[in-house]
């Protein structure tokens, strides 16, 4: 039992970008690849799919990234059941990122690669990461991704009964096929002509001066009295009670419904929300 | 024709007197100590336990407990031999109240002071294991199956040791009757834990606590591993009958112990044949007490780490306290 | 599983050889979902040779919720209430990674003592957690004294968390650039702005020192135990490497000598203003596992205290937009929480609701050593190295 | 002989006892308690799902050397009795006699230790 601060983390700073840059260059050049961003404080290396294995194995040995944060997928396609579809169409296909990491210090990579959605096919990368066995799993049975050469490649979560892939965007969301959510409230218009006319002041306005006029008087509060409510409840119970105007359709229509809050420059709606109480302090605490 | 206080009685009626007077005593024992079990856990844990059945400090919640399993459904699963199933508890519990008739709570209330005395307990009180086996293997169930097995090897482990701890004080004595035993204790004015034994005492309750299978020797039930082990698939009032058969087990083995090390009876400057039952289960207490102190207080042990520990320590220990004993008996 | 990368796999599975050699078919036992010692609803099949285990396979799912699935309907503060339900036990920890997330994609400045605040009920989170398995792991080596001792401080950990939050597992908390103004306050209409309860401060120094304290006294009554010890020194040793390359994080990555905290390497919350120590095990062995996560909480309330005394003022929230729009991009945020590495890969493609948010949870990597770990060890060890590795299944499942 | 019997008469009595007091408060027990076995019910408890093959699968005993250790020095135990009872009117002969006796057991005992057969295997 030894408790120690090590030297290197001792005195970690929070990463420049420009390091992070310079990592995601350093292990794209490891991995043979010329594709690489550093945005948001991630590094992330494109590399392609004929040379997946080799170039994970060789991140792991020559950057030290030895450390098999998780692996996963992305379903990029411009048709979904489910959400909201994507602002610019882009070409359709499987993302499967892997995320590794050093156990020594803070450098971490995002490597991904693109696979055609008419032959999702991949290597596994078991015999690199013996972590990956489980994570590929999920992915498969979620994605339909098939790693080839996988030892199991059963069912992870799923019955094996089961008939789908759930994360794909086509895939639907059985529950709110059947009731729409009415969490979406926070973004919809009120009934009352009052809020109506303060949603054009809110639009005109600093969100201080719009929080003050669009604030239902007392409904705030509800919220606060009622913390332990479950998931839904307790976000609506900082919202006004959703209201027959609100959106009935199914969950594919309901970007469409949003469509006209989301022209609306920031800050859009008037009404009071999760966001417009939490943001309640702040401009307080400035006045 | 035998005498109880002196006054001459037909066997046949003092028989049933005696087993109902020794009735009696294991209830009035078994009772307290289950409720103590319960209260001196809670304490331990900063609890409260029972509170309310009885009224006063929950006294009634070991007969409330009774009652209920006395009300609860009896299954036998499909899957289990049902003749062995039934007859399990059967065998538990004649074997446990088979070793009443050697404990003498008083020169003259003893059931019946046999010459083989202490090695009769020995033989039948190890019988219980026959029973937890065939419960644990016939019920069909894998946990039960193991559980058994356990209690198999546990008893092969332990009963050696325990059986090799009471030579020392037969070697003392000279006798294997448990009034000889006493009296020998008496006679010696300090009990045998002092007089010599404190090595055999060790080794008798440790194996004891085996015998018993509580914590940390509860492998057979070993609740987060085995469920309840061989318990498992026993319900209604045929579970009760394990539970009470655990705790006169329990006292059966405590009073066994306080008699072979503890000077059973006898107390200085108390007159044995009145005072002899009190003190004997306040002795008896004293053990029960140890006991539910150490189940609440320390982790399960490993089989494999138990026959280490008993073969490589108990054993010869055991044999070790066995030469020295003797010697001390042949040069003094 | 590679027998190239495995030599204990390879091993066992010349043991196997010998044992059908003997022709002792093996027993299948289910352990699980249905058993006192799988913390609900794991289930391992497990190919017994006596006890010893051949084979085994974990079994998961009975929890699955599809977060990652309800997230892609949900706008960003809804799925703040998701999440704090994927480790329960940690509820307000899970919240932060995301926040962190969402927030370095729409470059928002949290204000310093929202910072703080969540630096502090962050902590209390790991040791309310650290606390369950310090009294759940002894008894599930048959112990059940500790149990009650280290609940009883959870409890008082719990009210703290309660008192700050108004929630004690599922806080739902955290606002994106900032915290919610405590449920004891915070009335909009009387303009004032009340953010922690009263006496939080005072009160959380005496729990600190409470929860010193069960730590001492469950040393005396655990850790130095000698069934203890020979119950979990040596058994179901994890090594650094295989550790690392089945994604095993935070005390149980530690436990294995590797001295990686995420508290340390990131700066998802402001740690690098407070000391602590990194504690890390010598043998990987299910006693360092322990012994890990009751220095861990000691340091934990060490953290805690340094957070009260320079607790800074100012605001508890960023400006932030009415309604959550969060800019294009993808990013990884990571954070140390009590089960390890909890991580949120957020995709979004502008809108108010995620493209994709990829949920990286400890248990879940965790776990998924265990068929390699179980390998040859015997029944009453599946428990030891099962309690030792802590995993919630709601943090498995998702 | 008369007491002899007697004395095991008694203990006969109390086993008698033991069987009678079970069988009559289970058959008590009997008269009101509920009484209804379903298949779901009757099933064994394998953690909550149907077990996998029967309860009598085959399973390997580990301690079957302990087992033939154990009956090897359970007979030394039961020579032992008689021996303690008489030491003190044997003397020092019948002391060495069995020291040597117990020395040859426990050669054996160690024998097994360095075979390693008390390894947990």
């Amino acid at each position: 039992m030894t408790t120690s601060t090590p030297d290197e983390t001792a005195a970690s700073e929070p990463v420049a970008d420009a390091g992070i840059a310079a990592l995601a260059e350093r292990v794209a050049g490891i991995a043979g690849s010329d594709s690489w961003t550093a945005d948001f404080g991630n590094a992330k290396v494109r590399v392609d799919r004929s040379r997946w294995v080799e170039a994970v194995e060789a991140v792991r040995d020559e950057a030290g990234l030895e450390f098999f944060s998780f692996l996963s997928a992305i379903d990029w396609s411009n048709e979904v059941a489910v959400g909201e579809p994507l602002e610019d169409p882009v070409e359709e296909r499987y993302e499967v990122l892997v995320r590794l990491s050093s156990g020594r210090d803070n450098d971490a990579v995002t490597l991904a690669t693109d696979i055609p959605k008419d032959d999702a096919r991949l290597p596994t990368l078991v015999g690199v990461y013996g972590g990956a066995n489980w994570h590929e799993r999920e992915a498969a049975e979620m994605f339909g991704i098939e790693f080839e050469g996988h030892p199991n490649s059963g069912k992870l979560y799923l019955t094996d009964e089961f008939e789908g892939f759930p994360l794909r965007k086509t895939f639907p969301l059985l529950s709110r096929e059947i009731k729409p959510w009415p969490g979406m409230v926070d973004v919809e218009d009120m009934p009352s002509t009052e809020n109506a006319e303060s949603a054009a002041a809110a639009s005109a306005s600093p969100p201080g001066d719009a929080q003050e006029q669009a604030m239902p008087q007392g409904d705030t509060t509800k919220g606060d009295e009622n913390p332990e409510a479950d998931a839904g409840g307790g976000e609506q119970a900082d919202s006004p009670p959703p209201t027959a105007d609100r959106t009935d359709g199914v969950a594919a229509q309901l970007p469409s419904s949003a469509e006209g809050a989301a022209e609306v420059p920031t800050p859009q709606s008037p009404v009071p929300s999760e966001e417009s109480e939490a943001g309640a302090p702040e401009d307080e605490a400035t006045e | 024709m035998t005498s109880l206080v002196g006054i001459e009685i037909n066997f046949y009626v003092l028989l049933t007197l005696k087993i109902l007077a020794i009735t009696g005593v294991v209830l009035t024992g078994i009772l307290p100590i289950i409720f103590g079990e319960l209260k001196i856990s809670a304490h331990m844990q900063s609890r409260v336990g029972p509170y309310f059945a009885g009224g006063r400090w929950g006294w009634a919640q070991p007969l409330a407990d009774g009652i209920k399993f006395f009300q609860k459904e009896d299954l036998v699963p499909a899957a289990a031999d049902r003749q062995v199933y039934k007859l399990a508890p059967y065998l538990l519990m004649v074997s446990t109240l088979a070793v009443f008739v050697i404990i003498p709570f008083s020169p003259n209330l003893i059931a019946a002071d046999l010459d083989l005395g202490i090695f009769f307990a020995l033989a039948i009180s190890s019988l219980s294991t026959l029973g937890v086996l065939m419960a644990g293997w016939s019920s069909g169930n894998k946990y039960s199956l193991i559980g058994g097995l356990r209690a198999a090897a546990q008893i092969i482990a332990y009963e050696l040791p325990l059986v090799l701890a009471v030579i020392g004080v037969v070697i003392q004595a000279g006798t294997l009757s448990m009034v000889g035993i006493v009296e020998a204790q008496i006679d010696m004015g300090v009990p045998y834990l002092v007089g010599g034994q404190v090595i055999g005492f060790g080794i008798f309750f440790t194996a004891s606590l085996a015998e018993l299978n509580r914590t940390p020797f509860d492998l057979p039930i070993a609740e987060s591993e085995l469920v309840m082990g061989y318990l498992t698939e026993y319900s209604g009032f045929r579970f009760t009958t394990f539970f009470l058969a655990e705790y006169a087990g329990v006292f059966s083995i405590s009073a066994i112990a306080a008699t072979l090390f503890l000077g059973g009876y006898g107390f200085w400057g108390l007159d044995s044949t009145v005072f002899g039952p009190f003190v004997l289960v306040a002795k008896v207490g004293l053990l029960a007490f140890l006991m539910i102190w150490i189940r609440w207080t320390w982790p399960r042990m490993r089989e494999d780490q138990l026959q280490t520990m008993a073969w490589k320590w108990l054993v010869p220990l055991a044999l070790a306290n066995i030469m020295v004993t003797a010697i001390f008996k042949v040069v003094f | 599983m590679s027998q190239a990368l495995d030599p204990r796999a390879a091993a066992h599975v010349s043991e196997v050889a010998v044992s059908v050699e003997l022709q002792t078919p093996g027993m299948t036992l289910n352990i699980g979902p249905q058993h006192p010692s799988t913390h609900g609803v794991l289930r391992l099949v497990a190919e017994l040779d006596g006890e010893r285990i051949v084979n085994v396979e974990p079994v998961i799912g009975y929890m699955h919720r599809g977060y990652e699935k309800l997230s892609e309907v949900r706008t960003y503060p809804q799925i703040t209430a998701l999440v704090n339900r994927i480790d329960w036990v940690s509820g307000f920890a899970n919240e932060i990674p995301l926040m962190v997330a969402v927030e370095r994609l729409m470059e928002i400045e949290v204000p310093e003592r929202a910072q703080s605040i969540r630096l502090i009920l962050t902590e209390l989170a790991r040791i309310s957690s650290h606390l369950v398995f310090m009294s759940s792991y002894p008894l599930e080596l048959g112990a059940a004294t500790p149990l009650m001792h280290a609940l009883r401080e959870r409890e008082h950990v719990l009210e703290l968390i309660e008192g700050a939050t108004g929630g004690r597992f599922h806080p739902n908390f955290n606002r994106i650039g900032g915290v919610k103004p405590a449920a004891g306050g915070g009335s909009t209409q009387k303009k004032v702005v009340q953010d922690l309860p009263k006496n939080f401060l005072a009160e959380t120094r005496a729990a600190m020192d409470n929860v010193l304290e069960v730590c001492d006294d469950i040393d005396t009554l655990v850790t130095g135990n000698e069934i203890f010890q020979a119950r979990t020194m040596g058994v179901a040793v994890l090594p650094a490497d295989q550790a690392l390359a089945y994604g095993v994080s935070g005390p149980n990555l530690r436990a294995s000598g590797v001295a990686f905290d995420l508290r340390k390497h990131e700066d998802y919350l402001p740690y690098h203003k407070y000391d602590f120590d990194v504690v890390t095990g010598d043998n990987g062995d299910c006693f360092d596992r322990y012994r890990v996560r009751v220095e861990e909480v000691r340091q934990a309330a060490r953290i805690v205290n340094q957070a009260i005394d320079d607790l800074p003022g100012g605001p508890l929230q960023a400006k932030v937009p009415r309604v959550i729009k969060v800019p294009k991009g993808e990013t990884y945020v990571r954070a140390e929480n009590p089960k390890g590495e909890m991580g949120y890969y957020l995709v979004s493609d502008g809108g108010r609701i995620p493209y994709r948010l990829k949920i990286r949870s400890a248990s879940f990597s965790n776990l998924s050593i265990l068929p390699w770990a179980l390998k040859g060890l015997i029944v009453p060890d599946i428990i030891a190295l099962l309690g030792s590795l802590d995993f919630v299944l709601g943090d498995v499942d998702r | 002989m008369s007491e002899y019997f007697d004395q095991y008469l008694t203990v006969l009595a109390f086993g008698a006892f033991g069987a009678v007091l079970v069988g009559g408060l289970l058959g008590l027990a009997a008269l009101i308690r509920p009484s209804n076995p379903t298949p779901a019910k009757l099933e064994t408890y394998e953690s909550g799902i149907d077990p996998i093959g029967g309860g009598y699968s085959q399973t390997h005993i580990r301690y079957y050397v302990f087992a033939l250790l154990f009956l090897i020095f359970d007979v030394e135990a039961v020579f032992l009795f008689p021996w303690a009872l008489k030491i003190e009117s044997l003397g020092a002969f019948a002391l060495w006699e069995m020291f040597i006796f117990i020395a040859i057991l426990l050669m054996g005992l160690v024998y097994a230790v360095r075979k390693g057969v008390l390894k947990w295997e």
